[in-house]
């Protein structure tokens, strides 16, 4: 479950070819540039042709992302790209499949076709840039924004409770669930690899900085400074540790997450270890997003196998042409009652 | 006694009982056994509401109806011969519909007090005279199910429920069809459960014979095997016809069958027939609502499957914004509307054919579209087999229009050879076809289709996607030209189908007085009419429009060579409007919307009138 | 938060004031008719005038549900009742507003509708009618059907795997989550009454056995007999104890729940105590859902309280109004740059 | 030296910039000096995309126009006079559309080698004499506007972003403008930031003595004050005036407005207005989708709200399916359609006027709904009003459509007293109104009007819903008569709204030789054609429909007296289709898909073509 260092070269891929020639068109500090700069320097090393990777996206300035990748793509309509995608893997399983999406786009309008191909464990990757606000659009507040958020469409501040995305995928059962951050590169690099090479639906959560609309919505981890404090890389297998110092840890206690300051009273042996298959342990994660007294946690938080519905499919087409053979023309239309007139 | 057998050319009969009587069954065996025979017939099953509704209500009634024939059929028949009424809520429903004259034969032990007041009789009509005028064989079928099945192993509920097949008995003796494909049928249904077999086979034998014997019935009729022409058939529902031609068509073209759908009545069965299909290689993907069921066609296509969707009015609706994206990605889509009644939920197990504006022009922006309509159940193969050859010889989405009568509706299907249905010719490109400036998704053939490039392909790496895009290089685009240009290639895709439609058929003289034009499930109806009407002397044709967008190129001058015309539709006139537009000039018009298809005697009723 | 057996009476309502006359349309020994029946003998005695309740549902054999309720209703389109339930309650703040949708209404069509509503934790309550199956279209599996369910749309087995919907209703951040059976009159009544008083969204997931298309699919615990063994009835603060002879517990092991047997080595101190308003313990619960080896957990599976996008819409316009005064046309006309032509 | 003023009747001038430049905001300034100063004006923006491309690129392009004048001015004027361009980008962009002989203003500093090669010119168009023919000055505004800020405590970078300030300067000095207001605005919009505050009005007058002292400008211009009728005036684009028309129905009517909206471009300024407005009780939600939009929406009306929804093409695509439920259901419910181009995605930010067909017959089943839509930013107010109107007292959904030019477009709105608006009367039942037999939803009153009876009224409760309802009583109903009863009551509820239309206005002669048709933002090009044409003795008219379902009464007749009719559209011939079923005759049609209004020109030439 955790290769991810074992990469594969030998298809002489490099970043250049994923880079088309039309220009890029994000505003000029936006958090999109260093996400699309990691896919393209990690596909090549996915043992992937170019040729089969598919990048289907849906409507918001993130889903744009298509037209920067050299590679087939779709930039379908608002909040429908996993629906849309579904179709690409059913009809063509040997495509490496992208879904790029926005909070708006997969959480506001296209949540369900969200939790949809989550749940059913397509073997496709979904990528959510998470700006907490619709960046296209022009400002307005998303289903990812705070409450209290003052935007173009909540001018007295927002009252919508936000959801967490990781948290919806987890409800809809999701096999794979990761967080990153759009300018930590290294992060960015290993939930790519590892969701391109998870088999069933993976959800990767960038946060991501939008300049223009949201700027320093997530500064107490994008900042280099407080991120250590701020941010908990977890690691399957691992302590819980974080801060500074690597001196803060995480335990559980009356089942809820409690940060706890390694030292005289607690040591690395009594903090939680990360185990990506445990659901509960996810679960506490997940807790501790929105809960200021707890460290925001990043990395692959759930990875468990179950089977894809594009392998039961296949599989489910060669069971049954084994015991019907494979239909003609001819079986089909006679198959009912039939007569002559002669 | 030998009895009398009277011949005749056709019939029409309504099984009606209630939704627990097996109905549905008892027509469909009728059915068969009457196509065995060799009659052309029409069936159409009506049944009120999606849930069982309580043992003997109104609510809970359930029907089938045929015509049957020794010529060609073109409807299930406007009023039965012979009505089957199973209980009294049965006959309450649909005495109103019975041939004056008609014959009625019930089940009178279901005649109970109870029975009567839920139907809403206030007296036993089978007892009170209130019958008068008709022929009513009043039968105690449970009884004498009872007592033939005395021996047999079933619950005396199991002995109740045989009931049907007993009158299905004597329906098979007084129209003279033969009991034993049924029998073999009943013997393979309930191959595991052998003694419900032959209670059924006893039931379905003590009917026949009851009419072969007793002295209430006298006389039997016979129908001549009409003269259709030679081949192999089978009945066929409009729903299975559908699902077998985007099979065929799948088959011919060298591809896989994708299905991406949510279940909607009247559309469902269309979903069930192809999920059944695995090893024809169909893959079913029942999506979690109408646009991720047409959201995913659209990607299946993208990646080089024969994709369909298949739906009904209200989710047609929602299919709108993804029927936009289809158009202006211009990737090769079947889009089946079985059309039911409307607006909103409206009447769900009810025909109309009120969706045709909406399949031509009802979505955002100038989005013109393939649109055409089946006009039998048969005809559905056909029509379902050429929207998928004209979606992918023209990339393009096609909209295909059948409704409730046509879908649930049967007749019998001329089973075509597999061998000599056309071949469809789908060119992909291939890295080859790479130029030096790289691909061009937009590039424009002779009937300026893009091409289908199947991601996959080393080399033809591209993007599409639903912002406007330039011609031939297919980048992002929101120059003014470009979009005028985009507008009216897509326009004119549309309009090059017409040389695909071939010359339009008149039933009638090519020129004369009133041209009946119709579209759709109609066409049965305005043929009965317009044969009777031909038959007065009058001088009337019928024009069938199978293609609704484009119109066929000879249309305007057909029209022109009639003084009057009417269009005859299941909805408040919406060919008619687009077809003023088209011809300015004046149309007659007849609309119905009751939810029922038209009875052939409305039309012959405004003939009379338009023709003095 | 477990004030459920003070019952208000005063205002002189009976279960025949919510029958209205006409007949009720569901499959004879549809497990319907048991919910219908308990709704109109608990509504009564909620201190709610009648006028004030306001039944809003989608499409599906459930969906009818409001035609049965002497209320105002509206049986709306398939899937959208969340949607327009949101509109009534935030037009009318006075109303007691219920959702009735199915496991197809409410979870396939309508998934987006319910996460958001759940989310922004409106002050409504939502029945959900799980009886994993399309009833009203006759027999086709739904998302809540099971691996392998062999159906009218699936008849080599399904390959979707299925939503837990209570889960899904905690990814969305719910504030009440409930679990009700049919046949389980008691249990229902609870979980209705719980529902109305909780401020905020309440979800109530009810088993519901389809006798046409879906019969037994939760006989176990629907079978009186091995109900006990197979169902764990959970209240607040109480260890969670099953069994017919209330010999059986749950404990936590490694992070997941597990069945022990009291006695020798487990005694009821041991065991999970449930709390309704902790995260880890509902997710525990929920996970037990489709295992096997676990009893199938019904009654409040979770409450917590959180503002309500009503309150909040209701604050907010007060608020604001405070600051600015109440909008006049003049104030509104005039609020831009006006010149005069004289 | 003294510099010479003439006079002039009208003008046209845009701004041209990087999106960075401030360019909406500049002609935002321009535009509010013109309207203090009297005349009449008509604005528009133009942005290529949503995303703020690269510095210096031509999708960074931002641009807007206006046109003023001393007579009434019906468009933002088709090439403007004059060009403001802040970059080689801007220039490229737009110096295509510049009049013959316009005058181009240039911030030289800008044409660096980067910034030319950016946008595509091999040399300095400012230098290499490419721009003969026209007046250009070339201005060194980012250097100047340095010199003036020298002592300024702003950034070097803060202060060039001054430098649109500086060009506004100079225009207010071109057309003798007043400084005044915009320094005020200034002063207040930067109240926590004097030093931005001033350092702008620095940049300004600097701009405004530049082009008072400098040798360069000979010649200044006057535009008269126009001769509006007398009154309070501001200026308003269509999506705020939608916005205040609907708060000011809703307060007409003792209600509360609610909205139910998804944002999308170009409507969502409709949403951001109104949620700006809770002091005024107005309910915004922003829902999930355009599905939950309406639905909510619908619920809301259902409640007793004024209830509001409001999209653009691809989410009104969306809204097909609840729409119908609305129509069913029959409850008031107003639906905004900001059109854009499409299909699909299309040109998010550019207007066009394609969703006609959809908003009349673009759903399933026969589901009729009045259609209005408003010809001018200043209409939108009338219309959302009358809209708000109509769906109350007839108890209907009522779409009203506006576009991207409009409802980003701005013009003086004539502020009306709110005392004498209309009141809108509406009746909800009571508890008393319940009859023996219960509450009756869909009784009737003399409009066919059912009673809005609103939950929480002890004894009136009822159940609504998508399925067919029997009229009077809304039980469920599917039977065949009731269908037909009810698709009839529904059609003539839309026809009934005729009664409320005034008689149609004819601009030129009620008779006469062509009819200049339109309908919507089309209104204004059309007036300027037909009135040139008018001037050069023509026999034109102009008649502009503001409900294009139903049609006025008076229509047909008014048709009858041109030999021809002529309809100018930004589409491929929407109302053109209508009117051909409606009117069964020939019509000439003048159709443009570019995702920009038309020039007066276009229609001008059309007429000449026509009347030959
Ligand atoms: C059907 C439809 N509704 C609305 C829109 C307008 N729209 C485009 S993108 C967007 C939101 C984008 O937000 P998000 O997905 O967060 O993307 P971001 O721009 O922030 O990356 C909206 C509302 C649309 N294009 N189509
Ligand atoms: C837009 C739309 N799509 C599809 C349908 C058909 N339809 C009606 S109910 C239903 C599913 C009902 O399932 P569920 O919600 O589980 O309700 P149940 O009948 O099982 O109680 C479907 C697919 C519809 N009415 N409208
Ligand atoms: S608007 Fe925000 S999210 Fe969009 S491109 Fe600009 S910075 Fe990025
Ligand atoms: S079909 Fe199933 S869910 Fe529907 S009414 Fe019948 S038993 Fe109940
Ligand atoms: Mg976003
Ligand atoms: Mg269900």
């Amino acid at each position: 479950m955790s290769e991810t260092n074992i990469e594969i070269q030998d298809l002489n891929l490099t970043r250049k070819d994923f880079v088309p020639g039309n220009e890029v068109r994000w505003c000029p500090g936006c958090g999109d540039y260093s996400v699309l700069a990691n896919m393209q320097k990690t596909l090549p090393v996915m043992g992937v042709k170019k040729e089969n990777y598919a990048f289907i996206s849906g409507i918001g300035c993130s889903s744009r992302f298509p037209y920067y990748m050299n590679t087939y793509g779709f930039h379908s309509i608002h909040g429908r790209a996993p629906a849309i995608a579904s179709g690409v893997k059913l009809a063509n399983p040997e495509l490496a499949v992208w879904i790029i999406t926005g909070d708006g786009d997969g959480f506001s309008i296209g949540g369900n076709h969200m939790i949809h191909a989550l749940r059913r464990n397509i073997d496709m990757n979904i990528m959510l840039f998470n700006n907490r606000i619709y960046g296209l659009t022009k400002g307005q507040y998303s289903p990812t924004s705070l409450l209290g958020a003052k935007t173009k469409s909540s001018p007295f501040g927002s009252i919508d409770r936000p959801f967490n995305p990781s948290a919806v995928a987890l409800g809809a059962n999701a096999t794979f669930i990761s967080r990153a951050l759009d300018v930590d590169a290294k992060g960015l690099q290993e939930s790519i690899k590892r969701a391109q090479r998870h088999k069933g639906a993976s959800f990767i959560e960038v946060y991501q900085n939008c300049i223009i609309f949201n700027d320093g919505e997530f500064s107490d981890v994008e900042n280099k400074a407080t991120r250590p404090d701020n941010a908990l890389f977890v690691v399957h297998g691992e302590p819980m540790i974080f801060g500074k110092e690597q001196d803060k840890g995480i335990i559980m206690e009356n089942h809820h997450p409690k940060v706890v300051q390694l030292g005289d009273k607690y040591s690395e042996k009594d903090l939680l270890v990360h185990d990506e298959t445990n659901q509960i342990i996810t679960n506490l994660l997940l807790e501790m997003t929105f809960d200021t007294s707890n460290p925001t946690p990043f990395g692959v938080l759930r990875a468990v196998e179950a089977p894809t519905y594009d392998e039961m499919m296949i599989e489910q087409i060669k069971a049954v042409t084994k015991i019907k053979g494979e239909g003609t023309l001819e079986d089909l239309f006679y198959s009912g009652d039939v007569w002559e007139v002669k | 006694m030998a009895k009398k057998v009277i011949r005749i050319n056709e019939a029409t009969i309504r099984f009606a009982g209630d939704s627990g009587d097996g109905m549905q069954l008892t027509g469909t065996r009728f059915t068969e056994a009457t196509a065995i025979v060799g009659n052309d017939l029409k069936t159409i099953p009506n049944y009120p509401s999606e849930i069982r509704a309580p043992l003997g209500t109104l609510a809970g009634v359930s029907a089938f109806q045929l015509m049957f024939g020794s010529q060609k059929v073109f409807t299930p028949g406007d009023l039965p011969d012979t009505l089957v009424a199973m209980n009294p809520a049965a006959l309450k429903v649909h005495l109103r519909d019975l041939k004056k004259g008609g014959t009625i034969l019930a089940n009178s032990n279901a005649f109970t007090d109870k029975n009567l007041k839920m139907a809403g009789w206030e007296a036993n009509p089978l007892e009170d005279g209130s019958l008068e005028g008709y022929t009513v064989f009043s039968i105690e079928m449970s009884k004498l199910v009872g007592k033939a099945l005395e021996n047999s192993d079933l619950t005396s509920k199991g002995i109740e429920r045989t009931k049907n097949m007993f009158a299905l008995g004597v329906l098979f003796w007084m129209y003279n069809r033969p009991i034993e494909p049924t029998e073999e049928w009943l013997r393979k249904k309930f191959g595991k459960n052998p003694s419900v077999a032959e209670a059924n086979i006893t039931a379905m034998k003590t009917g026949f014979n009851y009419g072969e014997t007793t002295e209430i019935f006298t006389t039997s009729y016979a129908v001549e095997k009409a003269d259709l022409p030679k081949g192999k058939y089978r009945n066929i529902t409009g729903n299975v016809a559908v699902a077998y031609g985007l099979v065929a068509a799948a088959k011919k073209a060298g591809k896989e069958l994708f299905l991406g759908s949510y279940p909607i009545t009247p559309a469902s069965e269309i979903l069930h027939t192809l999920s059944t299909l695995r090893n024809h290689g169909v893959k079913t993907f029942q999506a979690e609502d109408e646009i991720a069921g047409i959201a995913s066609a659209i990607g299946a296509s993208y990646a080089g499957d024969l994709a369909v969707t298949t739906t009904s009015g209200p989710g047609m609706a929602l299919k709108t914004e993804a029927i936009g994206l289809a158009i202006i990605t211009e990737l090769p889509l079947v889009i089946v509307n079985v059309q039911r009644g409307g607006p909103s939920t409206g009447m769900p197990t009810k025909m109309e054919q009120s969706d045709l504006l909406q399949a031509v022009v009802g979505r955002n922006s100038d989005a013109r579209i393939p649109v055409l309509a089946a006009k039998d159940p048969a005809d559905c193969f056909e029509c379902a087999f050429e929207a998928a050859r004209i979606a992918m010889k023209y990339m393009t989405p096609v909209i295909l229009l059948s409704d409730g009568y046509l879908g649930q509706g049967s007749g019998p299907w001329q089973i075509p050879d597999p061998k000599t249905l056309p071949e469809i010719v789908v060119n992909h490109p291939s890295s080859a076809d790479a130029g030096e400036d790289g691909f061009m998704p937009y590039a424009r053939d002779e009937n300026e289709t893009r091409p289908w490039a199947i991601p996959g392909t080393p080399g033809l790496e591209h993007r599409i996607g639903g912002l406007e895009k330039e011609n031939i290089t297919g980048m992002v685009s929101q120059d003014a030209a470009n979009h005028q240009l985009m507008t009216d290639i897509r326009a004119r895709k549309v309009d090059n189908i017409k040389q695909d439609i071939p010359p339009s058929e008149i039933h009638g003289e090519p020129k004369g007085k009133l041209l009946v034009l119709g579209w759709g499930s109609t066409h049965g109806a305005i043929h009965v009419a317009v044969d009777r009407a031909l038959a007065k002397g009058q001088s009337v044709s019928q024009m069938h429009l199978r293609w609704v967008s484009p119109f066929p190129s000879d249309l305007e001058e057909i029209c022109n060579g009639f003084d009057e015309i009417l269009i005859p539709e299941v909805n408040s006139g919406q060919l008619a409007l687009l077809l003023k537009g088209e011809l300015a000039r004046k149309i007659h018009q007849l609309n119905i919307v009751r939810g029922e298809p038209f009875r052939a005697s409305e039309i012959e009723d405004k003939i009379n009138e338009i023709l003095g």
